[in-house]
């Protein structure tokens, strides 16, 4: 391993970016600081993904074990460190979070036009945030970083929102510090009862039963709203919907996938019984996510909720697949969420092309874009297709590799799971069919222009990652597998060693049974 | 009954204080009352002070009293600065009359 | 048992008494002109005060006849007291000049009242405890109504003294049953009894009810909290952020002292009442504060709520408990003087304005404060990495140590509730349209004390092992053996 | 010992019901003189329980000053009979309960009390007994020596009380005419007098 | 060579559709169009090498999935089934392209058009060659994409856009089974590869496994969930409601996938499993349970249908049901057959259909037709030449249109199965061939025949097509004629097993194939008698007395419009799962998510909040006896407190 601080320095150049444009970019001229902040912005993010790539390149992929680590005392009397590394699980992420910035700041390039200094300064304070949360090796230091995100994604849809930007605001930023100030007990009661915050310490420390149950409802509080999972994810279309373009895209690219991401790192090998034990409840809500978000998506009439929506179903899929703890439902949910998180940016960054034209997100105010807009049509069918799971795009693999993996743990989980296949579908392509077919009428639309070479630039990336991960996905899956693999070694080792009810399920049927007993 | 405890002399003193506390929640009129309720609180506290002194044989209480006293005294003085600067400015000093600031 | 007098233990105390009655001197003659020496000379004075204190940190005596005890933890809450007092003054300087109440008493009141909260801090008996109390309370009673020609001041004042005189009635009675029932006042002298395993009688708790209601009204604990909106809202604003900083930690150093040191033993018994106490202003404190319109009054009710925070340490009675109240109180006093600058900025054509309201827009008017006070807010929010993340979190962590675990979620949810209002202050600086920019320049005083504290907000996340050094030390002090 | 627990009551009594006055006169010059009556009874309570040194501060301290100030300010202020106002009955039943109960709990927590063998010992400043000194003056040994410190503190309160007073409610006057003693003594020639050089037939 | 066959299409495909620009139209439509027709000759060279020399092999390219045991590849399996599908498959789509560059001469998006082609071919090849389940689901749904792009070529139709998703949609329905299948098969086998699973399949047999509650016999309920996705992708009973529906897309387009290839592909993939279906005889059974009720089905309704494209897309529908109750007796060489003659008939069908809609500019109502026989010759010779083939008329032991052989295996072999279910397939059969012979020839004399009902202007332009369209007709005419007697002998004759080699698996028990050609004359000659009175029918019907179908369909009203109505499965699914989930999907949003979730949520904790809040502000009254009021409770509560514990 290399000495250099690689995964610090992913980190916190994002933030350097943001320092130097809050202090040193100052024109009388505001026009000229725009875009001064834009060109700074848009080279740390490159920079960093640059060096992120190094990670890439470097990852050793037959190993489990968290590399590129760093260490260093913070607060010692606590046994808290300053401790960074990634591994097979993690890697991912942090490149996804680092492709997406440079992307968002792009595709804000001519969207943003109010307080773009700000704006660009938050968007690299959310890069460091997200990136620091996948590297973080301290509950601390991911707590920290986990709940800092919310200050500037507030800021990002409070300032340069919607309409209802503030209410949705809020909503996101209650919702989500409601769920995580209930992690941040549940990280207490761990460091009480391990004496550290250490990951790798506490991967391997093994909890109490009944005290993982708490545990895991703590976490689950937190995580099950920011996947969010069924009920809890009302917040999520109104956050969506007021979101400036590129803040939709890091909220569903990497803030979702930091639910998903806390389950595989905590809930599963820190409290392996209780996630046995819940998995019968995860399943519920994820399938319910799936079948009704698609049919509230069905009927949506915004684009962008329409596609928050679909995020909610996609990601109850990622619950399920990474619940039925098998190496294909694992590594199906960890590919979903990459891949989700390459798709359904790409959809706000479409959704956000007309927006900025037509500056209108409602369905009906299109219509026939095919006809002016060949160029989007195309990119918008690939990822609309990507989102619907079409063999051959990203979509697919790490959706079918859950229903995989569910079908082994339950078939009926399954088979629901299944159906969001077809409502997927349905919503997607009503959508496509609503805004880019039919005969365009509306005369305001006549003079719309097809994609610029900016946006070319965006998306490019963008698609070439759909059609890598969904005909090659091994370059993907291989880094995965050997830590997931230890992922699940560790889980069955911990649940041959239980005893008493282990799901949920088992000890409703115990009741039922007992009950029935009782009555005769 | 005849034979006067300690237990009398602080019946004495939860009596008065009580009706110090009485005075300064029960009352509609003006602010010197409370003050004076005040007075008789701190005249209770003192009464207890003593009454423990004697029967532990022990000196403390009374200069503790001494102390109140002391205070009391000065509070007083504050208190009826305080007083006459808010009659200044409102022209009454009836309780109810100070609300201006709630909520 | 009578120790000598040894005076150097208590010297900081001597220092300031002393400077305070020359600085009363030089006010009187050289009249109303000489107020901005005497300001400075105070807060040079308190500089001198904070130098002593940190030279002398770490010692553990007990002076003046046993009355009077030197040791880390007192020595932390000086520091932060006299941090309090003198930035405060600093606030204050212009304010009062432009306010028309530039008066030289000002400043020395400011200096009785903190020399107050020092003898309070350094409290080893309950008589001592008591004078402390009443210098400090004197003190503050004038200083709220110290600008006597507006009503809303005077009426400060009046609520102020009331109230403050009701809870010395009942700390009184407390005490009195107090050493009614042990025999004795000192500290020490009762520690020393309960550890022998004296059981406590009825008498004892009932007084130590009464002790903890008077002492809770001194921190604005609810329920004795109600003067707290009131006062703060009317007091003039230097005056407000004065109440909010230092008297606070000194009141609090004193419950946490009184309970911890003599009825350490006991604290089965009384941890009932702060636990009761800190829900209350938990809750209170977050519900509160969400209809207010004034910031000042919603200043107040946070610091409601974040005495509720603070008490949580308590009610865990252990080490760590207390060390997270120091840590919190450290980090709470320099959020709450940015605040308070900020507030102190908020003037509109001369006129000094305090509705929240007038916040609007801000980020765009004035970007750099808007940043400061956005700052200041979430970290009052508790939202890492700012350092308010920090105080919470070590005050959860003594409370999930105890075991205090209803407390604890009660505290976590209340904190989101909370955070709703903190929230709401940034939502009307960056999301809403600018109705009236404040007036500029603020002042360089004032610059240099938003840049410094929310510069401290930011970094001391990144050196918070330096401060728990100093406050484990001075918690450690509280729990010999 | 019946003489005593005859004063006793007759003190108590006198103590109370001037208390129930002082809270319930509806003049407030009634309720300054119900004051002082309360105190002169609790002086007597003093006495009896040997502390005559109290006592005797309650008259000179209390009477003399303290409740003469209330006289002063609530003639000052002139207030007047204040009318009873509406809603002060509408508290009195909970209220007068929650204060009955409080009471009764204060009275029986009094009424437990017993000596602990420990605070027997606790005593730091053991009285002397009964007439082997003064009680003014055993109290003076110890406040003067263990006490300085206290003793210091409440200067310091009485100071602050006195700057409070005075800077609450002193006004210096706009147009008042104020005698100067020093400057009237420091005046020179060259302040007072101005010698003009008038010249000759042009008038002044 | 294998890559060569597959990869080509999909250059032609990314050539036409990112080049189309630069190269233009014709560019366009000869690159892909050439490329295709080496894809053809490849194809026929491969055939030849697997088919009769025996190189059956497997290509594998590069790993695809890998995750845990769960391994796949992109691979290409080529063994005789594969070859005659290669051969099938970029025959008629090679003739498709060819027929297009006419038949669109006067669209504006060429490149477009044949960019969706030869994506479609390239996906159909992927399908065929699939070495394992989900390269197979790769072709599946990538068929079903293209498909859908296809239907929706004219955009700016609705009913074209409608038609696009629902054929999509009912395919994915389909799809859910097939995912599923593959699931278990995964489960049960522990692998997805094709050559893995069928050497298992025989040590699994017996194997049992519980799925959706219900506890049985693996392999059927395997081969049952893969059968679902056969069904969607095959339009069979129940889910064929989008193929008529699909006729919305450009007739080359229904040629191509709606007729000759993609349906088929449940075909073929139950043919490709036949390892697996033997050993589930409940789930054959089913199979020919669904395709003999999908041959009646489609042809009763086909018999009152107007639209001529839709008359022959019922008939596809049917002819599918006849491969698949083949399927289900085990007669899968019969079916292939079936689908290779199809393939050729009714390509020839559909584009001589085009040709017509052509001619009568783009009308396709039969009743707005007739009596143009005269003026399109050629057309009107080749449309009767694939209705021959499709009623299956032929000389018994001389000669025979192509379905002749096939269909007359196929209503054989299940009769030879003798069972139950292959007893009622046959009389289903030979019912549908009766109506097979009644709806085709209507349409020939609707459309040819009688007086002309199309205005004088329509009637003017009626012209015959370029050679250019008329060039694929032939050649499919060629295969409609002689296709069934040259492969007769390969496929279902005495050659059967050496040319099938390893790929078709039969269990000697349920060699139906064998038995048929042992059935009695009756049963060998009743397809034929029953094709023979269909035509009669037809002939008085449409020509003798044309008054007599107004009568009859007033007679039969109920039945009638039973039939016209194509059995009221639109409508029953637009109201039991169209309507509902939109109905649901609002509810849900407005109901669900605002009413129920946000209020007592969200929005409702933030009510209340604000409500407690400002009843707290109201106790803040700024009185100050209120205050002094709230001390005493505080401490009264709190005496009281110790003073209940400490006494109780």
């Amino acid at each position: 391993m290399t000495s250099w601080p690689i995964l610090s320095t992913i980190t916190f150049l994002p933030l350097a970016g943001a320092l130097w444009i809050l202090f040193f970019v100052r024109h009388e001229d505001e026009a000229l600081a725009a875009k001064n902040a834009r060109s700074m912005a848009l080279w740390a993010s490159l920079v960093t993904f640059v060096v992120s790539l190094f990670v890439w390149f470097n990852f050793d992929r037959s190993s489990a074990d968290f590399q590129f680590v760093e260490r260093v005392d913070w607060i010692p009397a606590f046994n808290i460190s300053y401790h960074m590394g990634v591994d097979g699980i993690s890697m991912m992420f942090v490149l996804l979070s680092t492709l997406l910035t440079p992307l968002c700041v792009l595709a804000s390039w001519d969207a943003v036009k109010v307080r773009v200094k700000e704006y660009m300064v938050a968007f690299l304070v959310l890069e460091t945030l997200m990136v620091g949360m996948f590297c973080a090796l301290d509950l601390v230091i991911f707590y920290v970083f986990f709940e800092g995100v919310l200050i500037p994604m507030f800021l990002i849809i409070g300032i340069w929102g919607g309409g209802r930007r503030v209410y949705a605001a809020f909503k996101f930023f209650l919702y989500t510090l409601a769920g995580s100030v209930l992690m941040l007990l549940a990280i207490l009661a761990m460091y009480y009862d391990a004496g550290t915050t250490d990951i790798p310490t506490l991967l391997a420390h093994g909890f109490p039963a009944s005290m993982q149950t708490w545990l895991w409802l703590a976490f689950f509080a937190s995580f099950a709203v920011k996947v969010p999972m069924w009920p809890v994810h009302t917040w999520l279309p109104d956050a969506h919907v007021e979101a400036p373009t590129a803040g939709s895209v890091i909220l569903a690219g990497v803030l979702l996938k930091m639910g998903g991401y806390g389950f595989l790192r905590f809930s599963l090998p820190m409290m392996p019984e209780a996630s046995a034990f819940f998995a019968p409840l995860v399943f519920s809500l994820s399938i319910v996510a799936v079948i009704y978000t698609s049919l509230v998506a069905l009927a949506q009439e915004d684009m962008k909720k329409l596609i928050a929506y679909s995020s909610v179903a996609h990601m109850g899929f990622v619950t399920i697949g990474i619940f039925v703890v098998n190496q294909q439902g694992i590594e199906g949910a960890i590919f979903q969420m990459l891949s989700h998180g390459v798709v359904s940016a790409a959809l706000f960054l479409c959704v956000g092309v007309i927006y900025d034209r037509m500056h209108t997100r409602l369905i009906e105010r299109y219509d026939g874009l095919v006809g002016r807009m060949p160029g989007y049509a195309l990119v918008f069918m690939i990822f609309m297709l990507a989102s619907v799971g079409l063999p051959g795009t990203s979509g697919f693999v790490g959706e079918f590799l859950v229903l995989v993996g569910a079908f082994q743990a339950n078939t009926w989980v399954a088979l629901l799971a299944a159906s969001g296949m077809v409502l997927g579908a349905a919503y997607m392509l009503y959508l496509y069919r609503r805004i880019i077919f039919g005969k365009m009428t509306k005369e305001d639309l006549m003079a719309i222009l097809d994609l610029n070479w900016r946006e070319k630039v965006v998306f490019a990336p963008l698609i070439a990652l759909v059609f890598w991960m969904g005909i090659y996905p091994a370059s993907f899956i291989d880094v995965m597998s050997p830590s997931v693999e230890r992922l699940i070694d560790g889980y069955e080792a911990a649940l041959a060693r239980a005893e008493g009810p282990t799901t949920l399920a088992e000890l409703w049927n115990g009741v039922r049974v007992g009950a029935l007993g009782e009555a005769r | 009954m005849f034979e006067i405890g300690l237990g009398h002399y602080l019946t004495v003193a939860a009596i008065l204080f009580t009706l110090g506390i009485f005075g300064i929640f029960l009352n509609r009129k003006n602010v010197i009352i409370i003050l004076m309720s005040i007075e008789l609180m701190l005249l209770a506290v003192n009464i207890n002070f003593v009454a423990f002194s004697t029967h532990l044989q022990d000196l403390v209480g009374q200069i503790f009293a001494l102390f109140v006293l002391t205070v009391a005294a000065a509070e007083a003085a504050i208190g009826l600065a305080i007083l006459v600067v808010f009659f200044r400015n409102r022209g009454s000093i009836e309780v109810e009359d100070i609300n201006m600031m709630k909520g | 048992m009578m120790s000598e007098l040894n005076l150097t233990a208590a010297l900081p105390e001597v220092f300031l008494a002393a400077a305070g009655m020359i600085l009363l001197m030089l006010g009187v003659f050289r009249g109303n002109k000489g107020t901005r020496l005497v300001l400075s000379l105070t807060v040079a004075c308190f500089a001198l005060a904070f130098i002593i204190v940190s030279v002398s940190m770490g010692r553990s005596e007990v002076a003046l006849g046993g009355l009077f005890i030197a040791d880390a933890f007192g020595d932390f809450m000086k520091l932060l007291v006299l941090a309090g007092s003198a930035v405060t003054l600093i606030m204050a300087m212009r304010y009062i000049e432009r306010e028309d109440m530039a008066r030289f008493e000002y400043p020395v009141l400011v200096l009785f009242a903190t020399l107050g909260m020092l003898l309070m801090i350094s409290a080893n008996d309950m008589l001592a405890l008591y004078l402390g109390l009443e210098l400090q309370s004197l003190s503050l009673y004038v200083v709220a109504a110290f600008r006597r020609d507006h009503l809303r001041s005077s009426e400060a004042g009046l609520k102020y003294f009331v109230l403050g005189a009701l809870s010395s009635g009942m700390l009184l009675y407390g005490m009195s049953m107090i050493y009614g029932f042990a025999g004795t006042t000192s500290f020490a002298g009762l520690a020393a009894q309960f550890s022998a395993g004296q059981p406590a009688s009825l008498g004892l708790i009932v007084g130590i009810v009464f002790l903890s209601a008077g002492l809770a009204f001194k921190i604005s604990a609810v329920p004795f909290h109600m003067w707290t909106p009131d006062v703060y809202e009317g007091a003039p604003t230097p005056v407000t952020a004065f109440f909010a900083t230092a008297p606070k930690v000194a009141a609090m150093a004193l419950i946490v002292r009184v309970m911890v040191g003599p009825f350490g033993e006991l604290v089965e018994q009384w941890q009932q009442i702060i636990w009761f106490v800190s829900v209350a202003s938990m809750i209170l404190g977050a519900l509160a504060a969400i209809s207010q319109t004034n910031i000042k009054r919603l200043m107040a009710y946070s610091s409601i709520g974040h005495v509720g925070y603070a008490l949580i340490g308590l009610a865990a009675g252990t080490q760590e408990g207390v060390n997270g109240i120091l840590l919190y109180l450290t980090i709470y006093i320099v959020m709450n003087l940015g605040t308070f600058a900020c507030i102190l900025c908020m003037r509109q054509k001369e006129v000094m304005v305090e509705r929240i309201e007038d916040l609007k827009g801000l980020s765009k008017t004035n970007p750099p404060m808007a940043l400061a006070l956005a700052i200041f807010m979430f970290s009052m929010a508790g939202i890492p990495p700012l350092v308010g993340f920090f105080g919470k979190f070590y005050i959860f962590l003594a409370a999930i140590e105890a075991e205090l675990y209803v407390l604890a979620v009660i505290g976590v949810l209340t904190s989101v509730i909370g955070a709703f209002y903190y929230v709401r202050i940034i939502k009307l600086m960056y999301f809403d349209d600018p109705i009236e920019a404040f007036d500029r320049p603020i002042g360089r005083e004032m610059s240099a004390i938003l840049v410094a504290t929310s510069l401290t907000i930011v970094l001391l996340s990144v050196g918070i092992a330096y401060l728990l050094d100093g406050t484990a030390m001075a918690a450690a002090s509280l729990f010999p053996g | 010992m019946i003489i005593q627990a005859l004063a006793f009551y007759l003190f108590a009594a006198v103590t109370v019901a001037a208390g129930v006055m002082v809270v319930s006169a509806r003049n407030p010059v009634h309720s300054v003189l119900f004051l002082i009556l309360a105190f002169f009874n609790s002086a007597g309570l003093f006495v009896l329980m040997g502390a005559e040194f109290l006592a005797m501060i309650l008259v000179v301290v209390y009477v003399g000053a303290v409740a003469v100030l209330f006289l002063f300010v609530v003639m000052m202020l002139d207030i007047n009979f204040v009318r009873m106002r509406e809603g002060f009955l509408q508290y009195l039943p909970l209220g007068g309960m929650i204060g009955l109960i409080l009471l009764v709990e204060l009275v029986m927590v009094g009424g437990a009390w017993i000596v602990s063998p420990a605070a027997e010992t606790a005593a730091l400043h053991p009285a002397a007994p009964a007439g082997e000194l003064h009680n003014t003056r055993a109290l003076g040994g110890v406040i003067y020596t263990d006490y300085i410190y206290l003793f210091q503190a409440a200067g310091l309160i009485l100071l602050v009380a006195m700057i409070g007073a005075i800077v609450l409610t002193l006004r210096q006057r706009e147009g008042v005419r104020r005698q100067s003693i020093s400057r009237q003594t420091s005046r020179t020639r060259a302040e007072s007098v101005e010698i003009k050089q008038v010249p000759s037939r042009s008038g002044v | 060579m294998d890559q060569l066959i597959v990869l080509l299409p999909l250059l032609g495909a990314i050539i036409a559709g990112f080049f189309g620009r630069l190269i233009g139209d014709r560019g366009a439509m000869y690159v892909s169009s050439g490329l295709l027709l080496i894809s053809m000759v490849l194809s026929c060279i491969v055939f030849y090498d697997v088919a009769f020399a025996h190189n059956a092999r497997v290509t594998e390219v590069f790993t695809w999935i890998d995750s845990g045991s769960f391994e796949v590849s992109w691979a290409l399996k080529v063994d005789t089934l594969t070859a005659v599908m290669l051969i099938v498959v970029t025959g008629v789509s090679s003739m498709v392209h060819v027929y297009s560059i006419g038949y669109m001469s006067h669209d504006p998006y060429k490149p477009r058009f044949f960019a969706y082609l030869s994506l479609f071919t390239f996906f159909m090849l992927m399908l065929v060659t699939a070495d394992n389940f989900v390269q197979m689901f790769f072709g599946w749904e990538g068929v079903g994409l293209a498909s859908y792009l296809l239907i929706g070529f004219w955009y700016e139709r609705p009913s074209a856009c409608a038609a696009a998703i629902k054929a999509f949609l009912v395919n994915r329905v389909g799809d859910i089974g097939f995912a599923l299948g593959i699931c278990g098969a995964f489960v049960l086998f522990g692998t997805a590869g094709f050559d893995q699973v069928f050497a298992s399949v025989p040590g699994m047999a017996d194997a049992q496994f519980e799925a959706f509650g219900i506890s049985g016999h693996a392999l059927t309920i395997i081969c049952i969930l893969l059968f679902i996705g056969a069904m969607g992708k095959s339009a069979q009973l129940g889910l064929h409601t989008w193929l008529p529906d699909a006729m919305e897309g450009p007739t080359p387009v229904s040629a191509l996938i709606h007729a000759a290839t993609m349906v088929t592909a449940g075909v073929f993939m139950v043919a490709r499993l036949s390892p697996m279906f033997e050993y589930a005889p409940t789930a054959l059974e089913l199979v020919t349970y669904v395709g003999a009720l999908t041959a009646f089905f489609a042809a009763s309704v086909g018999l009152t249908q107007n639209d001529i494209k839709r008359v022959i897309a019922y008939s596809t529908c049917s002819q599918l049901g006849y491969m698949f109750f083949a399927l289900g007796v085990s007669a899968y060489s019969a079916g292939i057959f079936h689908l290779m003659t199809h393939a050729f008939f009714k390509a020839l069908l559909f584009l001589g259909a085009g040709s017509v809609i052509h001619a009568m500019s783009d009308e396709q109502d039969m009743r707005k037709m007739g009596g143009i026989y005269k003026m399109i010759p050629g057309t009107y010779l080749l449309m009767w030449i694939g209705t021959i083939a499709l009623l299956g008329v032929g000389i018994p032991g001389v000669f025979g249109f192509a379905g002749f052989y096939s269909k007359d295996i196929v209503v054989e072999a299940a009769y030879a199965s003798h069972s139950t279910h292959g007893t009622f397939a046959f009389v289903m059969g030979v019912v549908a061939a009766f109506m097979t012979a009644f709806y085709s020839c209507r349409l020939m004399f609707m459309t040819f025949h009688g007086t002309p009902r199309a205005s004088k202007e329509v009637m003017s332009h009626v012209h015959e097509s370029p050679q250019v369209m008329l060039v694929p007709l032939y050649v499919l005419a060629f295969g409609a004629v002689f296709a069934g007697l040259a492969a007769y002998e390969y496929f279902v004759g005495q050659h059967m097993e050496e040319f099938w080699g390893e790929a078709l698996k039969v269990l000697p028990e349920n060699n139906s194939v064998e038995a048929a050609h042992h059935v009695p004359l009756w049963v060998k000659l009743s397809p034929l008698v029953a094709g023979l009175g269909g035509i009669g029918l037809a002939y008085v019907f449409y020509i003798a007395s044309p008054a007599l179908p107004a009568k009859t369909a007033k007679a039969l009203r109920p039945l009638y419009l039973f039939s016209l109505n194509k059995w009221y499965f639109d409508e029953l699914y637009d109201r039991v799962f169209v309507r509902p989930a939109r109905v649901l999907g609002f509810g849900l949003w407005k109901g669900g998510d605002g009413a129920v979730i946000d209020r007592l949520g969200p929005d409702g904790i933030a009510a209340t909040t604000q409500n407690a809040s400002r009843r707290t502000s109201l106790l803040q009254s700024g009185y100050v006896y209120h205050y002094a009021f709230a001390m005493l409770i505080g401490v009264f509560v709190l005496v009281t407190w110790y003073f209940l514990s400490q006494l109780g």
